[in-house]
């Protein structure tokens, strides 16, 4: 008895030292509120993409890019439920998931749970409830497609944007992903991207190259002699609304990418990434203010805003750095990168209404192979996976939108260009009383 | 009776409305315009682009002023929003046939006074 | 030895069960933050209809549907201390609740544990802090007078409106409240409504179709002639963004409704509730798109806003399926019966400014319905709640309505209402400079 | 054997007591994510200024109000970081911190955990994350500045501005917070400011009177017979944004100031902290609607917005009340003494472009006062606190003004003034298309 | 060819296109404009300060007739907007010596029918 | 001298100002208006509920020109906004008594040259 004495008081003591750790249950109530917590907060980033887009575009496009805005990101929570998320995860080969797992719900033992079974330690173990993961994984893939329709704005139909909101959070989006977050051969060789600066913001800047490209600027904007005739946003609070509500979204983006809340290792690495989420944003502002005023003379309020964006998505492949004030740098370079790119694209006439092609995929290169530089991956991997997603994307869109080109059309007449897509394709304009 | 429109500068609004109810011109209508004459625009930038705006802000003011007021309106208005600068406007002065006061039906003079 | 190793495991193995499984205090302090977090999100969706109908009004009445939005919210929040809390959810007799709650404070133990008092195992039985419940049931209060704003819009005089939020959330709410979740004959015959498509969202209907009809359509709604002239609201990026502000609360309306976040099964079923919440939401917006294209050639941007609300509302009652294909079926169905019912209102001459009648009256009833052909409940009984809403809010506040139409009066005058409410009400117009 | 089952039964007990607690490590991920979730809503109010000053300025400084929020965030998160955290937080002689904290980073016991160490129970110790706390602490940094962009709007220069904002946040501030949150000698005598009505807001408030002070008033607002023109602000809606974020912000502002919720008393505290901030709010907007309707006989739109944030404001330094109906006077006072200081401004020719003066510096005071009265505080103790911030923060902020007067220039020349800083100082105007 | 300008409240725009059309007059172009004359603007609230707004909003509406259709015009535009109340506003009449339809290049009086 | 006035479409505004300063006219001034002729508004949709739109947006364009230059001018604002289609506008002639720059006090021709 004594022997067992003699056992029994370390196991109280491993209890005693147990219950000083979270427990399964706990951490599993934890990880699955942090997906809750930080999903909800990237559903927010919708509203920021529409904001931002909105004080972007001339008042008589307005009602339609708004109305973009909200249809797609309710595509991309029915196609992502109906394929995506199966394509993007379920018995990925390594090149592609499969449809087994298509109109994706509850488990059969959380279902269980909910009917009184006694399994909560079975649940337990799986870590995070699974409609709470598919929510987190959800409003990514709608995030990638938001940028394209800021820079196509003012141009492309709104039917066959719509179409092509479905084929990228349906397919496009869940392929690379399936390369990469859903285990396939990118992960395999050891590519690093811890929120998506490539997975998603680059995903969707390429996907936004195509669509400028085979859309063509706006009329007016490049003059045959080479000038440039910038068109002016309509409504810079609504943008600055928006960069707000992005980086309040970012938190989010980032913070929830942990991907789990209940230890103290978790919570401690939330603590870091949120806090050089923030520092890369404080870095691209000022870098994009500074060197606006270099450049131009005077600062420049909507590249500024370009800057803060910039410096979120080039810290988001590797936003778990120990030393925040290399946060502050590559959110910095992040916004220097955007802020030369915009005059190169027009350079190029590509004309990206917002900005997003120079701070979605220029930024989300250069955050992509700031890891690899900074030690937090291989470089070479980095490369390649910056270019696997070009590979796929690149085409894979130009199909898509050569199709739509060819069936629907993809391009506003002349005259509903002039008049506004509000006044062709919707019944009201954006602001009645201000005209 | 004459009609004397004026091209001006928006920010001199004010001062036209106290200049003409000091000489006891108690009338006014004002339309937000844009214009250039000699004064040419100017060029703005925009997320590093260039462009070239052409027109200007302007404020274009009618007076209907029976016609022995015509030089002391013009006056009046010249004084009140001239800078010297360039942009400062135009006056012009046109015949007016006819004119009513919805209000009580006066014509002519009258109707203005 | 070994035996009693034998012995050891399992306890051993139930100890790192028990272990495994949430405290008491941690499952306390998890519920109540849910409702802290929650309350917060559903704060927020005050914003929400403040911007959805200032986006609605026009601009000559834009400043004073600001005023009753944060004034309507600012009342519920004391009429909900001094009264609504205690009518609703102290001493239910069944029909209603007493006043023995009224200036609900914390509870003795609850300020004793503050003080210092070793109580912390009693308390942490009681479940979650009883502020953080009181707050969570407040902002469900204010949530209900803000439909009654929006489809009153333009006509209603400021202070009479204010009186009668005063009314609403202080009486009419809370003893329909207490018929339902203050556990009284409603619940008793085993009503169902998760989050309130009926205690919220019909019973703020009735009360602004109530107030539609007592105050009359605005001045040119409607000719003699049967003509409808419509009155295009001002601006549509506030009413997006009250759009999709509401739709970020409605995490933490509906979520929050699980009332607990302290243990596997609740954050499971909160994964899915939030899951099937944005499902909805996804499914009005697609089916109001595609209806108002087919209905109209062209799509209505106010109608698609107004399918997401439907499709919320929609969900509402019974957000805890465990399919979340149905929940884009019942939110699509909701975003349909909502763009139909906007004509069909206009031809019974109910002018609502915003579409509330539409999408919260019209929508809870079908979300109302739905639970009891899905399954979560009995249609029966589902049927008698709809109609006890009706039978409750009707007369109490066409009482209220006529009362203070005979003593303060109701709708502004006619000068009043071509001038604006703004210049005549309030000392500020909206937008001074764009006049 | 009797005996020691006697005695292992109680240990049993405790250890069936113990595993009802929160464990160490449960706390630490709580506490930890608390100060992230509010620190979020935190920075959110960034946004809550922005849009509140985007709506009371004028059209042609939009873009410049803008611009300067946007920047002196970003600002405060690099200097907070380079020193204001070191010489708020670190060695606090008792007047000052050291620069021993400079480029604050994590700790190495937590980067160790991150790299594998076993070092969780010692983590846990320590209560929360260093980085979650350095983010908590930062966000209230960058709400003092915040206040004085308000105040000093459409009339400082964009730089100069950004100059001032980085000496606030690394200088001003942070010697002020070390005299209290850092444990200085107004932390030993006893002063009591919860979440910062004195420390963030009368701090603020200070330096916005001096700013206002020794920028002087916008070009025509106050003629030499001492007549007032006020200046119509051009957008209520944003206004009206701005206050509804500010107001959800708050909750993590009062919230969070609890600094833990690993306990069920800390879940108790924040439930209560959160009701009083809410209720102090109503308190303070429907004070000041009536105040506002009895002093003008009209509702004011833009005083009843004050109204909400002075209450907020009052309830700041004690919204740990246990009565919440106290709640409701204090930010109800609070609301009528900024309803009065607005006018009382305007006669000492104090051109306090949206009201910070009065609803954060007055109200904040009364906030400061009112934990003494209340019985929180020492009432004489809290005087010294307001006195010490006005010592403090006076001088310091007229010698920063000053130099930058004498060097770069404070204030746009007359003509600037004139056209808007928009088109003197920046690239873009605010509205483009409704000029 | 006359020309005839009327300055006219705002909410009396339908009005006027209803009264107009109904005298087969077919062709209206119309301004935002602001003004004051006997009726002389009022005083504002913001924040608490008195401010005097001197312009009220006004519609300047313009008609091109034929020389004989002056009469008839300036009564159909009276009645129709005529509330017996200071600010009804002004009619003026000038001479138009020739109009283009632009389209067609049609001249005169051909121009407007 | 004359006051040439043309109402043309909005989108013709630049087409405008560059055919004039092709033509040496160097000064104009546009105020945004509303209008109907032939052109009758059409029909828009709100919520499902149909509604006239009487008026379209157009811009009303002043040019100040020496009496000798009228037909030059009416050619060229024609020939650089004329599509063929309904509302493409009208320009009508007035005569113009007088004409001052403000910033001179030049008078008559000299004040527009
Ligand atoms: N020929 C013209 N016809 C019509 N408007 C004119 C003409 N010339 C000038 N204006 C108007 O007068 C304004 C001021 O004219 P501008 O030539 O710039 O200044 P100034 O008269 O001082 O030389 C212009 O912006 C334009 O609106
Ligand atoms: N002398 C004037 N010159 C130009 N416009 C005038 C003049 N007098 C009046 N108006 C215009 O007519 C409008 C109505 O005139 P007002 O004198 O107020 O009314 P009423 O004609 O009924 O007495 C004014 O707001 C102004 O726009
Ligand atoms: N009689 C008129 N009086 C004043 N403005 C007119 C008149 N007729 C036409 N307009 C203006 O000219 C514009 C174009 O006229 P419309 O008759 O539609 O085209 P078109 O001249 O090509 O037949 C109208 O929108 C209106 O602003």
């Amino acid at each position: 008895m004594k022997k067992i004495l003699a056992f029994l008081i370390p196991t109280l003591l491993v209890s005693g030292l147990a219950s000083a750790e979270v427990s399964a249950e706990t951490a599993f109530v934890l990880n699955t509120f942090l997906f809750v917590f930080c999903g909800i907060l990237v559903m927010f980033m919708a509203l920021g993409f529409a904001m931002l887009e909105a004080g972007f575009v001339r008042k008589k496009n307005t009602s339609a890019i708004l109305l973009k805005n909200i249809a797609l990101y309710s595509i991309a929570g029915i196609m992502f439920y109906l394929i995506g998320y199966s394509l993007m995860y379920v018995d990925v080969s390594g090149w592609i998931g499969s449809l087994g797992g298509a109109f994706y719900n509850p488990s059969s033992d959380e279902l269980a749970l909910l009917d009184g079974a006694e399994n909560v330690a079975a649940i337990a173990e799986t870590g995070y409830s699974v409609a709470s993961d598919w929510f987190f994984q959800m409003v990514f893939c709608a995030t990638a497609v938001s940028i394209v329709s800021g820079a196509c704005a003012e141009r492309i139909k709104v039917w066959p944007f719509m179409i092509f909101a479905a084929i990228m959070t349906g397919i496009i989006y869940p392929i690379f992903g399936s390369w990469t977050w859903g285990g396939g051969w990118l992960a395999e060789m050891g590519f690093s991207d811890f929120a998506g600066s490539t997975i998603v913001h680059s995903v969707g800047g390429w996907a936004a190259v195509v669509g400028c490209l085979i859309l063509g600027p706006r009329a007016g904007k490049y003059s045959k002699d080479g000038k440039i005739s910038p068109i002016a946003g309509a409504n810079m609070p609504l943008a600055c609304l928006g960069t707000f509500i992005l980086w309040f979204g970012w938190f989010g983006f980032n913070g929830g990418s942990q991907l789990a809340l209940g230890s103290a290792l978790d919570a401690v690495a939330i603590s870091i990434v949120v806090v050089n989420t923030n520092m890369a944003a404080c870095g691209g502002v000022v870098a994009a203010i500074i060197l606006s005023q270099l450049m131009y003379k005077k600062i420049d309020l909507s590249i500024s805003l370009n800057g803060a964006i910039a410096g979120l998505v080039a810290i988001t492949a590797g936003p778990d750095l120990s030393n925040h004030f290399m946060s502050v740098i590559i959110g910095a370079i992040g916004g220097i990168l955007c802020t030369l790119a915009i005059p190169m694209l027009d350079k190029m006439k590509i004309d990206d209404v917002v900005g997003a092609i120079s701070a979605h995929l220029i930024a989300g290169i250069w955050g992509t192979l700031a890891v690899g530089i900074f030690g937090g991956g291989d470089l070479m991997v980095q490369i390649v996976g910056i270019l696997a997603a070009a590979a796929l994307v690149v085409p894979l869109s130009a199909v898509g939108f050569y199709i739509l080109k060819a069936t629907t059309g993809l391009r506003v007449d002349e005259e509903t260009e002039a008049v506004g897509l509000d006044k062709a394709e919707l019944t009201t304009v954006a602001y009645p009383e201000f005209n | 009776m004459k009609l004397i429109t004026a091209i001006i500068k928006p920010d001199k609004v004010e001062a036209l409305r106290q200049a003409l109810t000091a000489v006891d011109i108690q009338g006014l209508t004002i339309v937000e315009a844009k214009g250039y004459g000699r004064q040419k625009g100017h060029t703005e930038l925009y997320r590093g682009a260039e462009y070239e705006v052409h027109f200007l802000p302007k404020s274009r003011a009618e007076v209907l002023v029976d016609s022995a007021d015509v030089e002391k309106v013009i006056t009046t208005i010249s004084e009140a929003v001239k800078s010297g600068k360039i942009g400062d406007g135009k006056i012009y002065v046109t015949d007016v046939i006819d004119v009513v006061r919805i209000r009580t039906g006066e014509r002519g003079a009258e109707a203005i006074k």
